[in-house]
């Protein structure tokens, strides 16, 4: 079995589509990774209320403090449970952030102002989204702010595996999962392919290293449409 | 002037059996967990909780001063919440995850979803006395079941009510006597909007400073909104102190943890 | 002919009926005046976005003022454009207040929670209140915070004259005028009578120094219902 | 970092024909009249102009630094306000405001009235992406006629639509590099509302400071809604200390007319 790119490629793939003076917001999953590749002149915006502030800890940090946990006290004076993202994790602060409540997070969500980059468990031929629920009879329903920022974004990049853990493919023709919304996915960048939402169909623009864009396509259910540009996966 | 200041357990025997309450619940701080210990020594049943997360489990996070929604699920009759976990904690606290899953399938505990950004323009419609608001998100999704939808101008919306609780019981970081309210980073969240839309508002807070002390242009929540003040003594468990200490210990536990794994990533 | 109540008289009276702990909103008119009477323990509400703020000037002030202009640019040292209420007057600062945008201002004057002292145009006997405008073809619609005022308050006192300039009532079985919010009024407090709206009707409940039940009624159109203990105004 | 600093003709010159226009108008302070001349002077005309009040006449006062919307008035095809003044200032400014009163017999201008907590609630209402809202003001008046009205649990709303500006005009009393800004007493008002509704917002300020030196709990208008920040320029009469001279004039004149009035009282 060839091998698929890492979950840290894929957030280094979806970070590059930010530029600068790029507000944006990280879901979870692959996503929230991508903090770690975010350049310090694009601002990061947080569900729970914040906006511009300073990094999570990176993996080279995680690596770092593996290596030496002493490190751990020392960063630990940094931190304060004041300054949490949606997920709970602390951040440091940075020059330039703000606070601000849930009503003001979320019209900024919904202002068409943030990239938003999501997790996906499905997306369509249409870049419709399915990301909140598997089925319909979820007992747990964890619509959150998806539904928001999928619809609010000035764009959406979602950034998940290709397939599912079954390797049935996550890029359909039509959801079989309930959908979050619909219409609202401008890019996909997989742990095999980048594809743009077009109004033709899906193009697809990129494949991982050592996949042929016939090898991504027998992996997709939805048609693919191929780049005339298309290449391998820049980093 | 008149005093706003009283225990946690005056201030919580305005809650009657039916009574709709409204908390913050979002990240690690912001959430009124003293009032919350208060609410569920009380006693008050068949209430309707709106939270923006609603975390079953943890109940051992009571006991170090943090909030425990599980503890209260003998109380309530209805979650609404556009984040309901478990499914995250299902494997560390099987239990406890029992107790919920098991009162929604007999039909004793109702759920209603919602999104994010659904939930808190609900709450400001009810600040705002509003009948409703046609809102852009959720159309064709699970959100629009049993609600109407419209066309406005070639978009579609989907109605949503207002949302006006009998109570908020709201957690600040500082209060002066007339009820002005700070918050301090992302403790802010639902807090100021719950004040706004609630009819009786409860707030807790680290401390109490004298009217004045307080920037003015800093103020989030101006006094009006809060009917009763409630200190966290300092010798609680919930208290400043000993929060951060408890705080601090959860957060150093996940960094430790992260590192561990990305030192040994699970294979996939 | 009997000699009314002045303005400042009826302002005062008005401010009578605010309590330890109450909140206000003075309208334009006679209700601005009550700023004066108002103890320190009301806090005053400013459309414009202010809460529990210092004094503007009182009468008292004013003459001391018009004696001693050189008092005048003592007191400017205290003014700041920055701090001025919905009718641009400027305040002094105080400890506890506090500022915030119009939409929190306009939920505040929403939530039921502060006591609307307005002035009025015309007064139903069903407590409809007419405020904004003369006639349906008014060139300059002056609707304000005035309908959100007498909609969203916890308590509405209309303070105004009992009749208009040319003697007729404004006290009326019902408006000729455009209504501004309907069944809102609680209380009217005229230059003549107070007067509490039951659902009864009007009842009589306080006259003007020298005047009449009798007498008042005939300025009023509405039936007045005496009431057991009508006495004089007490200031 | 992108820059958007820029001067007043520059960011001006996003106006288009036909836009709409949002600036707060309220009060002596927190109105942008420094873009407001260049809005005059750019000549884009057909414009819809939403204000909190528009009091015509007082163009003597753009000549010393302060906004004048009389001045706008060829450029205005359509005006959205709750307040129109005129009839205050009938006597004092007969000429400016047969201009206002000519031009809407004439059917130039379209006057669209509301109530201030209508028209705010409208602003967050573009703000949230919502179709439109429910609103309990205005029942059986003025503000219902050609709107929906609907019954919801009992009570009577009137439908509003909401307010999505092409641009937003706003004043605050400083920004940071980042477009982060903190206003001052009364001069908030709708300027933060107005940033968030406006598909473009265009900010004047006072001062620019280093992004970092405002604190961030007190940052009321976060930088991702300002697109361009324009800087008054210190000698120009808009400029903080001019305009506070103007201010403490106007302030000082007022003051001593009433003074003069407490003295010798008109006979009612």
């Amino acid at each position: 079995m060839k091998e698929r790119m890492s979950e840290e490629l894929v957030a280094m793939r979806a970070a590059k589509e930010l530029k600068d003076g790029d507000y944006c917001n990280l879901g979870i999953g692959i996503p929230q990774l991508c903090a770690s590749f975010v350049p310090e002149t694009v601002k990061v915006q947080t569900e729970n209320g914040a906006l511009g502030y300073g990094p999570l800890l990176s993996f080279a940090d995680m690596e770092k403090l593996a290596q030496q946990p002493e490190l751990i006290d020392e960063l630990m004076e940094t931190r304060d449970p004041d300054l949490s993202d949606a997920g709970a994790r602390a951040f440091s602060p940075a020059p330039g952030m703000s606070f601000f409540d849930l009503l003001t997070s979320f019209a900024m969500i919904r202002s068409h102002r943030l990239t938003s980059i999501l997790g996906g468990l499905q997306v369509s031929e249409k870049g419709d989204l399915a990301i909140h629920s598997t089925s319909d009879r979820d007992p747990y329903p964890q619509i959150g702010g998806s539904m928001d920022l999928a619809w609010g974004a000035k764009r959406v990049i979602v950034a998940m595996t290709h397939t599912a853990k079954d390797d049935t493919p996550k890029i359909v023709k039509r959801l079989s999962m309930p959908l979050s919304a619909s219409q609202c996915v401008d890019l996909i960048i997989t742990d095999l392919a980048v594809i743009e939402v077009t109004p033709e169909g899906l193009l697809l623009k990129e494949v991982a290293p050592d996949w042929t864009a016939e090898e991504v396509q027998s992996l997709t259910e939805a048609t693919l449409i191929l780049a005339d540009d298309l290449k391998e996966v820049e980093l | 002037m008149k005093d706003k200041t009283c225990t946690a357990e005056e201030a919580i025997s305005e809650v009657r059996d039916g009574y709709s309450i409204a908390i913050n619940s979002w990240g690690l701080t912001g959430t009124p967990a003293y009032l919350l210990r208060a609410l569920r020594a009380c006693g008050a049943k068949d209430l309707t909780l709106y939270c923006n997360n609603f975390i079953p489990g943890i109940s051992a996070l009571e006991e170090i001063g943090l909030a425990n929604l599980t503890g209260l699920l003998p109380q309530l009759k209805k979650v609404v919440s556009p984040f309901i976990g478990g499914r995250a904690f299902r494997n560390v606290l099987a239990e406890e995850e029992d107790i919920f899953e098991g009162r929604v399938q007999k039909g004793e505990l109702e759920i209603e979803t919602s999104s994010h950004g659904i939930y808190i323009e609900r709450f400001l419609a009810g600040a705002m006395g509003s009948g409703g608001i046609y809102s852009p998100i959720g159309v064709d999704t699970v959100i629009e079941e049993g609600k109407e939808k419209r066309t406005i101008d070639g978009i579609e919306y989907v109605f949503q009510k207002p949302i006006r609780p009998d109570i908020g019981l709201v957690k600040a970081h500082r209060a002066d006597r007339m009820g002005n309210l700070v918050y301090r980073g992302t403790s802010r969240a639902s807090n100021p909007v719950v004040a706004m839309a609630s009819k009786i508002t409860i707030v807790e807070v680290f401390d109490i400073v004298e009217t004045g002390e307080l920037d003015p242009e800093m103020v989030v929540t101006p006094g009006i909104y809060v009917d009763r003040i409630v200190r966290i003594p300092e010798d609680d468990i919930s208290s400043e102190s000993k929060t951060n200490e408890v705080l601090k210990m959860i957060i150093k536990r996940r960094i430790e943890a992260e590192a561990a794994m990305s030192a040994n990533p699970p294979q996939s």
